[in-house]
């Protein structure tokens, strides 16, 4: 098998991963995985950028080596625009991770093996053009995140990792019994050729009195949920987001949630269409309560962290509004929305991350003062809560309003709705940045220093981003738009 | 076919039984002898008997002496048994015995006699020979829980084992006496033609009441509802190397046997068109699969001593290995075999892990365990692959022997144990990781230091490497394919 | 194309300049800090010399449509092609209401940088200050140059932004942080932000309505469309997007408290950016809003201009009574547009630029000579002290009152003509005229009240009586402004709509009430003739009712925040306890099920073999029953 | 004497010792109950033997059972007698120190 490069951005991290095993002199864990990280930014930014052509919509870079041929299992890579886009955000998180990990004392090696194999399985998950294969990258994940949330997290890890675990599994086992009837049923786990297979099976009796396509939608809906998240299956959420080390809160915030996601919009949607327009409404009408409960929820946290954790549930929820109008616009928002709430929510954590390790907690009430002590942190931490509340010319505003418009013909209660918890994201946003940053520095905290050089590339990299991409939208929207149109594959956007 | 043919027919029975008297001899002859000597001798010959084994594979079938069937099933099954018991018997010899117990002589002289039961258990269609078979693997069995002495808990472990098992293989003669009245026969074959036509003309008790019996024996050995009540407590009370034979050389003959049997007394009337008829058979052995899985994972969640704890899971991993059993069809057999042959390798590495693991810490407590994973860094590693094979997650065999099973079980139109073994696969990480957790979630400094054991670290180590790498899942798939395809029946 | 392209780069400079000046500073960070407040205002000096320039040459005349299109357009969503709101594409672009307006807002801006660089002197960031002032500029300007709501909210949003950043600047002060600031600055930020997702919203609906953003083609779809419901709705979304950001009533709570920003800021905010961003939507829009949400235009400015007039009034503080005296003059420019002279908004925009930034930049040198004094108590007797800052306050304030030949005269005298013409259809027009006649002399009560409070009688504190002239810094912006006061009447171009009927009327009853209102506050504060004291208990209960703001800021901190503080805690509970329970409902259920099924296994070997049995007898049972079943 | 004669003696004799393995109160009476219930298989194959098997299978297997369940009671008998040595009872209900809790 001649690797090509998708291959290599599963295989480069794994490699970093197994080279943890060598005895290692102290330092050259992270110098590992840093390296691997860049490769890995590297190689997906020439993907997208040079390597791909957006004109096409379907899978590129596409490597098939049979595996089970018997059940049609075969290691099928292959990326399109959405696949790209969200593997550039992973790489980059991933490296931005491993930066900000930088000072990591308890068994480094094993801390950025785990991370480095979270992240074999979220490019895997990206990049696997066969369900069975999306699988198997999906569960890699599990294992590693459980250790590290455990291993490195807070005062609460313990229940937070086992939190993770059991509703991440549980989503894993709806997931796992969706593939057991496309094994029984299909003979292929190609996605695209399930695609053109599964929506056929209208007809079959099914289970229970629910079509074969229904089932596979709703075990596949769920198990995707879980990792979105969606109410009322998003309770891990705030433990594991709050209790993890602040690199791997961003890695989980700014990557795996996008897992969840990219599920949907690959997997859950494409191979039953008909079940998905049938539940539409419901989708959407639990988007604009997620977004709701979410920014609500957030609204009542006194813990910077997680009020951040709980904001990334309302902005997942935009995604679930925009994807389930099934509009063009609607769904590029959805789409540039993933990247951006890897983005936003990633700096959060980081800010956080940042506060905690000067003020030795993240309680707002007692917090202060820090935007003049530490003016960097400041300016870049006003970029991460503006494009997190969505202010036009940072990158949260075109996602938003592109799922505002798109899905105003479907759903426009939806919509109204949601405005509510733009308003409370500002709302609480602005409040904890005036709890944080202004005012006199309380009488606990001593001397702060401002954000080292490390630290402040690790954030100026994203707000860059979040900057470039609110005045440039189309720079990631270009990529997508083909695999959008081609996703969608001809269906009219709902109307009502 | 000469005599000499069926002496090379049946080479590894032979060996094994020469290799056991030699065993017995060896420590009266050589006055001397040391205590690992016994113990080499067993090893090489299993490892004789391996080889020989091994080339049957490819010899095709034959009936030997009119008792004793020769066919890719039964040898593929003896090869996975042999090399189970190797395994515990590197344990054994491994292990620490207290001052002037040195000798292992016993030990080894009883695991290879439950081999030889076992082979003959495996490589028959006469039920005499099977009973005869499952009585010295069972025989051995109860003989090995209690053989030491010096452990206090081995002598009601031993009673438990015996009784039970005495017990349930009773129960499973009188079937098989009741069988014989049936077909005039023991030749599992002649019975099967027998009760198809039985079955055919409606009478369901006649076939039913040597089932059950049947039942009872073949889930005594498996361990699965509602004969499981011995297992976690002989688990808990045995030795590792016992535990190692019990979970897995013991189990794998007994479930292979399983299928064994009810391919040869089922198939003809599954062939004849009897599904109907039988489809009760198949809903109590889904129910008693959906039980097992369910009430063993959930016994398993809050254990804390790490026999019992294994003691429950492999009640649990019985009950998913009897999902392709209910199936009653060649493709559930199918995906059992797979799913034992996987379970084999995945328990021989847990189970050697486990020992490592006591041996360093002292203890069978959970929470003695606390940061072996740490300082150990490759068994660690090794037991959370192959706990993650034993709960079905990939990259392991596990997840794919298991998903196998539950596709053949949809397929079947056992929706509903599909659903039933997803809710236990959860139930299994949960237990899985308690077991996982504390080797590198948690710190503990004083430690005796023991010796390196590095032939357990590698059989760990090899162990887990072998369920990663099956992971590429043709080879196992091909072998159960073959091994049922061999049972000719279907 | 090729001829227009200096004139682009012309046009361009006006935004790009005070967007350069801010990258620099961000990207600069400390280092720059030094150098901010020149770069900021010499890039500011460049970018209103640009809209001079601009302004002078007025390309947009000529072209039909009367619309200048720079030689870019920028695809935002997608470069190329993509239908529906994806398809979207960004032109600079130059009409009369623009060019009309950036001369003002350029100068204006400029001219507040100026004197920020003396009024900013000691403040230990003036990094952030400037670059928060450039991209104000830059935003501002930014948005007179788009014709397409979408990106007009762009801008309109970064000014929120903006405002927020400035109001709340001394909150972030290393030494003496102000944390009212950060109260003030949120407060700001998320009542106009009410405004705007419901512009937001508006525009969702007018988008589907209408198939397009761009203010063109909106005018020219609207004229037929009648009024549908949801052009009702879009329409009042859109009339309440301009509420927020004007400080209209009952969205202009955020004004007053935002003088808790630097005066300057103030300045900025008050005369040539953010709060003129309603006006300029509502005349944008005026040629598609429905007759319905033109008429709740009119009454909700008219009302504003009262009501913020009677708060005036009473304000013991030298910035808030400027405050609310802009709340009120937006009240006439939004009822302008109501009453059907979005023309005569934007004069009235324009002119009031001048002498409002005057007036708040005045201030601002009463307070740096006051030493942050700015009590009308603790004031008084300044007019001998500073000279320069009294004739700049009495001009500004003079043409605010819209005392004749001044610029505040035409520009109030055309919105209360056409107030007056409607006023015959009678009903709510007619109120709509009565309250705005009654603001305009209001207007000279207060304006003069605070003249004559701050400029004469006696000094009432040291720092008054110590008070001096600062720099040229100062004096220069005020010698401009004043003049610009008097003058800037004279250069405005947009057509202003006549009002036939009563243009006279208006005219001479405006300066008749302007010339009371001069004369009651002299009455009142210069010569000791009538008791202020004695006036207020004459109105009796109505002056305390204005005095605490008619108890609109008090009605909604008693209302919003504890409700949604309510709602908060509400979430969180259900999300902990029950949603969270229920989670761990199930944990439990399987341990309970888990440990009863232990309990059978005791370790007796005997019931063992009896559970064993009474299982095997469970399972003969079952195998049978299902057995005479099938 | 019919069949069935046999057969019901060959149940009455299971039972029996099924009855005894699950009741009595010393494991050589458990023993001796686990010795009826082979017993009971050898009288069942005797048994068809005689009335519808043709060969001598079903009385081989007689002697097999036989023989296994001299090799049962010897290898019983050893465990007790170790149980015995090492907890000083032989009452099934003592041994319960393996089992859940």
């Amino acid at each position: 098998m001649n690797p090509g490069p998708l291959s290599c951005l599963i295989l480069l991290p794994l490699l970093g991963a197994v080279a943890q095993f060598l005895p290692l002199r102290r330092g050259a864990s992270r110098g590992i995985a840093i390296l691997v990280s860049l490769l890995c930014l590297g190689l997906a930014s020439w993907c997208l950028f040079i390597g791909m052509d957006p004109a096409v919509g379907g899978m590129q870079f596409v490597e098939r080596t049979p595996w089970l041929p018997e059940f049609g299992i075969a290691w099928l890579l292959g990326a399109d625009g959405l696949s790209l886009i969200l593997l550039l955000l992973s790489s980059l998180i991933f490296f931005l991770a491993y930066l900000a990990s930088w000072k990591e004392k308890r068994t480094p090696r094993a801390y950025f093996g785990l991370l480095l194999l979270v992240q074999v399985g979220v490019h895997g998950v990206f990049l696997s053009g066969d369900l069975f294969l999306f699988f198997v990258f999906w569960e890699l994940v599990l294992l590693p995140m459980f250790f590290l949330i455990g291993g490195w997290g807070g005062e609460g890890r313990r229940s937070a990792a086992w939190k993770f675990l059991l509703f991440t599994l549980s989503g894993s086992v709806l997931f796992l019994i969706a593939l057991v009837i496309l094994g029984a049923k299909a003979g292929t786990f190609d996605i695209a050729a399930l695609r053109e297979l599964v929506p056929g099976w209208g007809g079959d009796p099914g289970w229970l009195g629910i079509s074969l396509p229904s089932w596979i939608f709703g075990l596949l809906f769920l198990s995707f949920a879980v990792k979105l998240p969606v109410f009322p299956i998003h309770t891990w959420l705030p433990a594991a987001h709050v209790e993890a080390p602040t690199p791997v809160s961003v890695v989980l915030a700014g990557v795996l949630l996008k897992l969840g996601a990219y599920g949907m919009l690959r997997v859950a949607f494409p191979l039953s269409p008909g079940a998905f327009q049938a539940a539409a409404g419901c989708l959407a009408a639990l988007g604009a309560f997620n977004v709701i409960y979410g920014a609500w929820a957030a609204f009542a946290q006194k813990d910077f962290k997680r009020m951040v954790a709980y904001s990334s549930i309302g902005h997942m929820g935009f995604f679930l509004i925009g994807f389930s109008a099934l509009s063009f616009s609607g769904m590029a928002g959805a789409g540039l929305q993933l990247f951006v709430h890897g983005l936003s929510a990633g700096m959060l954590f980081l800010v956080v991350g940042a506060i905690q390790a000067r003020a030795g907690h993240r309680h707002l009430d007692r917090l202060g003062g820090l935007g003049a002590a530490m003016p960097r942190l400041h300016a870049l931490g006003l970029v991460a809560i503006f494009t997190s509340l969505g202010l036009p010319a940072l990158a949260g505003f075109p996602a938003e309003a592109l799922v505002l418009f798109g899905s105003w013909d479907a759903f426009p209660v939806a919509v109204a709705l949601s405005l509510l918890g733009i308003l409370l994201t500002g709302w609480f946003l602005v409040g904890a940045h005036r709890k944080a940053f202004t005012g006199p520095l309380p009488r606990g905290i001593g001397k702060v220093v401002d954000l080292g050089a490390r630290e402040t590339l690790v954030l100026a990299i994203p707000a860059g981003l979040c900057i470039l991409l609110g005045l440039w939208p189309a720079l990631l929207l270009d990529r997508m738009a083909a695999t959008l149109e081609l996703l969608r594959g001809g269906f009219p956007p709902l109307v009502p | 076919m000469s005599a000499l043919d069926s002496l090379l027919w049946l080479m590894p029975e032979a060996i094994l039984a020469l290799g056991a008297c030699v065993v017995l001899a060896w420590d009266l002859v050589f006055k001397k002898a040391r205590p690992w000597e016994s113990g080499a001798v067993g090893l090489t010959c299993l490892a004789g008997a391996s080889f020989f084994l091994f080339q049957r594979l490819g010899w095709g079938e034959a009936d030997v002496l009119g008792m004793v069937r020769v066919d890719f099933h039964g040898t593929l099954f003896q090869l996975a048994v042999a090399l189970s018991a190797a395994a515990a018997l590197i344990l054994e010899m491994a292990d620490r015995h207290p001052p002037g117990r040195e000798g292992r002589t016993e030990t080894v002289f009883l695991l290879m006699a439950g081999v030889l039961g076992a082979f003959f258990l495996l490589g028959t269609w006469n039920l005499m020979m099977l009973y005869l078979g499952f009585e010295g693997l069972g025989l051995a069995v109860y003989a090995l829980v209690a053989v030491r002495k010096w452990e206090k808990d081995s002598a009601e472990a031993g009673v438990k084992a015996l009784v039970y098992g005495a017990l349930s293989s009773g129960l499973m003669l009188y079937g098989i006496s009741l069988l014989y009245g049936l077909g005039g026969s023991l030749d599992l074959r002649e019975i099967g033609l027998e009760t198809a036509r039985v079955l055919a003309s409606g009478h369901v008790v006649e076939v039913a009441v040597p089932f059950l019996l049947l039942l009872a024996g073949f889930g005594f050995k498996l361990a699965f509802l509602p004969f499981h009540f011995w297992a976690p407590d002989v688990y808990q009370g045995s030795s590792t190397p016992v535990l190692s034979f019990l979970a897995v050389a013991s189990k794998v003959a007994g479930a292979a046997a399983f299928l064994r049997v009810l391919a040869g007394w089922l198939a003809a009337g599954l062939d004849g068109g009897l599904g109907e008829v039988l489809a009760p058979t198949i809903w109590i052995l889904a129910a008693i699969a959906a039980a097992t899985m369910l009430l063993g994972s959930l016994a398993a969640l809050k254990q804390k001593n790490l026999h019992r704890l294994l003691g429950w899971s492999s009640v649990a991993q019985g009950g998913f290995f009897l999902i392709g059993v209910a199936l009653l069809g060649r493709y559930g057999f199918e995906a059992a075999s797979a799913y034992l042959l996987v379970y084999g390798l995945t328990m021989i590495g847990i189970v050697a892990a486990a020992f490592f693991l006591s041996r360093k810490s002292g203890g069978l407590q959970l929470r003695t365990l606390r940061g072996l994973g740490r300082t150990h860094p490759w068994v660690g590693v090794s037991l959370v692959i192959l706990l993650a094979s034993l709960v079905g997650l990939p990259p392991t065999a596990g997840f794919f022997a298991k998903w196998l099973l539950l596709v053949r079980a949809w397929e079947g139109g056992l929706g509903w144990l599909v659903m039933v073994a997803g809710l236990s696969t959860i139930l299994t990480l949960v237990y899985a990781l308690r077991l996982a957790r504390p080797l590198f979630l948690e710190s503990e400094t004083d430690r005796p230091s023991g010796s390196n054991l590095w032939p357990v670290q590698a059989l760990v180590v090899g162990a887990a490497a072998g369920v990663v790498a099956l992971f590429h899942f043709t080879p196992v798939l091909d072998l159960a394919r073959k091994s049922v395809e061999s049972l000719r029946f279907f | 194309m090729m001829e227009s392209l200096p004139m682009a780069a012309w046009v361009l400079a006006i935004p790009a300049l005070p967007a350069a000046a801010w990258l620099l500073l961000v990207l600069g960070g400390r280092r720059a800090a030094p150098a901010a407040p020149w770069l900021a205002t010499s890039a500011a000096a460049l970018s209103a010399l640009a809209a001079w320039v601009v302004f002078l040459e007025r390309p947009w005349e000529g072209i039909p449509g009367g619309i200048w299109e720079g030689p870019w357009s920028w695809g935002f969503f997608l470069s190329s092609g993509g239908d529906g709101i994806a398809g979207l594409r960004a032109t600079l672009s130059l009409d009369a209401i623009s060019g009309a307006l950036l001369p003002m807002v350029g100068t204006v801006a400029f001219l507040v940088h100026l004197f920020s660089v003396r009024y900013m002197r000691t403040d230990p960031r003036p990094g952030p200050y400037f670059a928060g002032l450039a991209l104000f500029t830059a935003s501002m300007a930014g948005m007179l140059l788009v014709e397409n709501l979408l990106f007009f909210f762009v801008f309109w949003e970064l000014m929120g932004f903006c405002s927020w950043l400035l109001i709340g600047h001394d909150s972030l002060n290393p030494s003496s942080p102000r944390p009212e600031a950060a109260r003030a600055a949120r407060k700001a930020f998320l009542t106009t932000r009410v405004g705007d997702l419901a512009l937001l919203l508006g525009m969702v609906v007018l988008w589907k309505g209408f198939g397009t953003l761009s203010f063109t083609e909106l005018a020219a779809a609207g004229g037929s469309a009648g009024s549908p419901p949801w052009l009702l709705a879009g329409g009042g979304l859109l009339l309440l997007g301009a509420m927020g950001k004007s400080a209209q009533f009952p969205l202009h709570v955020w004004l007053p408290d935002a003088m808790e920003g630097p005066t300057p800021v103030s300045a900025m905010i008050h005369a040539a950016t953010m709060v003129a961003a309603g006006v300029i939507l509502l005349v944008r829009s005026a040629a598609f809003l429905p007759d319905e949400i033109l008429l709740a235009a009119s009454v909700v400015g008219a009302l504003t201009a009262f009501f913020a007039g009677t708060v005036a009034l009473v304000s013991a503080d030298l910035k808030k009574v400027l405050a609310w005296s802009t709340i009120s003059q937006l009240g006439f420019m939004t009822a302008a547009v109501g009453v059907g002279g979005p023309g005569a908004a934007l004069f009235h925009l324009h002119t009031h630029g001048f002498f409002k930034a005057g007036l708040f930049l005045a201030a601002g040198s009463v307070i740096l000579a006051c030493h942050h004094r700015q009590d009308l108590g603790g004031l008084g007797g300044l007019r001998r002290r500073m000279p320069m800052t009294w004739v700049a306050t009495l001009v500004c304030a003079a043409a605010l009152s819209g005392l004749p030949w001044l610029s505040g005269f035409h520009s109030k005298e055309a919105i209360l003509s056409l107030a007056l013409d409607g006023a015959a259809l009678g009903g709510l027009p007619a109120l709509t005229a009565c309250l705005l006649f009654v603001a305009a002399a209001l207007t000279p009560v207060y304006m003069f009240r605070m003249v004559f409070l701050t400029f004469h009688g006696e000094a009432r504190s040291t720092e008054a009586r110590e008070a001096s002239e600062d720099s040229w810094l100062v004096r220069l912006p005020l010698a401009v402004l004043t003049v610009l006061a008097v003058v800037s009447a004279r250069f405005w171009l947009f057509p202003v709509e006549e009002a036939p009927a009563s243009e006279h009327w208006a005219g001479v009853l405006g300066t008749t009430l302007a010339l009371g209102g001069v004369i009651l506050a002299g009455l009142l504060f210069l010569l000791p003739v009538l008791s202020p004291a004695a006036f207020a208990r004459f109105f009796g209960p109505l002056t305390g009712l204005a005095r605490e703001r008619w108890k609109f800021d008090a009605l909604y901190a008693a209302t919003f925040p504890p409700l949604f503080r309510l709602g908060g805690r509400a979430v969180d509970g259900i999300d902990s306890r029950l949603v969270d329970g229920l989670a761990h409902g199930i944990g439990r259920m399987a341990e309970a099920g888990g440990s009863a099924f232990r309990k059978l296994h005791r370790g007796r070997i005997q019931t063992y073999a009896l559970l064993t049995l009474a299982g095997l007898l469970l399972l003969s049972v079952t195998l049978l029953l299902q057995g005479e079943a099938g | 004497m019919s069949l069935v004669a046999y057969l019901v003696v060959a149940a009455l004799l299971m039972v029996a010792g099924l009855a005894m393995v699950a009741s009595r109160r010393s494991l050589i009476h458990v023993l001796i109950g686990l010795e009826l219930v082979l017993n009971a298989s050898a009288l069942n194959f005797v048994a068809f033997d005689r009335y519808s098997g043709g060969g001598q299978e079903g009385q081989l297997a007689a002697l097999f059972v036989i023989v296994v369940a001299a090799a049962e009671a010897a290898l019983g008998l050893a465990i007790v007698l170790h149980a015995y040595s090492s907890k000083g009872s032989i009452r099934p209900d003592d041994f319960r120190s393996l089992g859940d809790s």
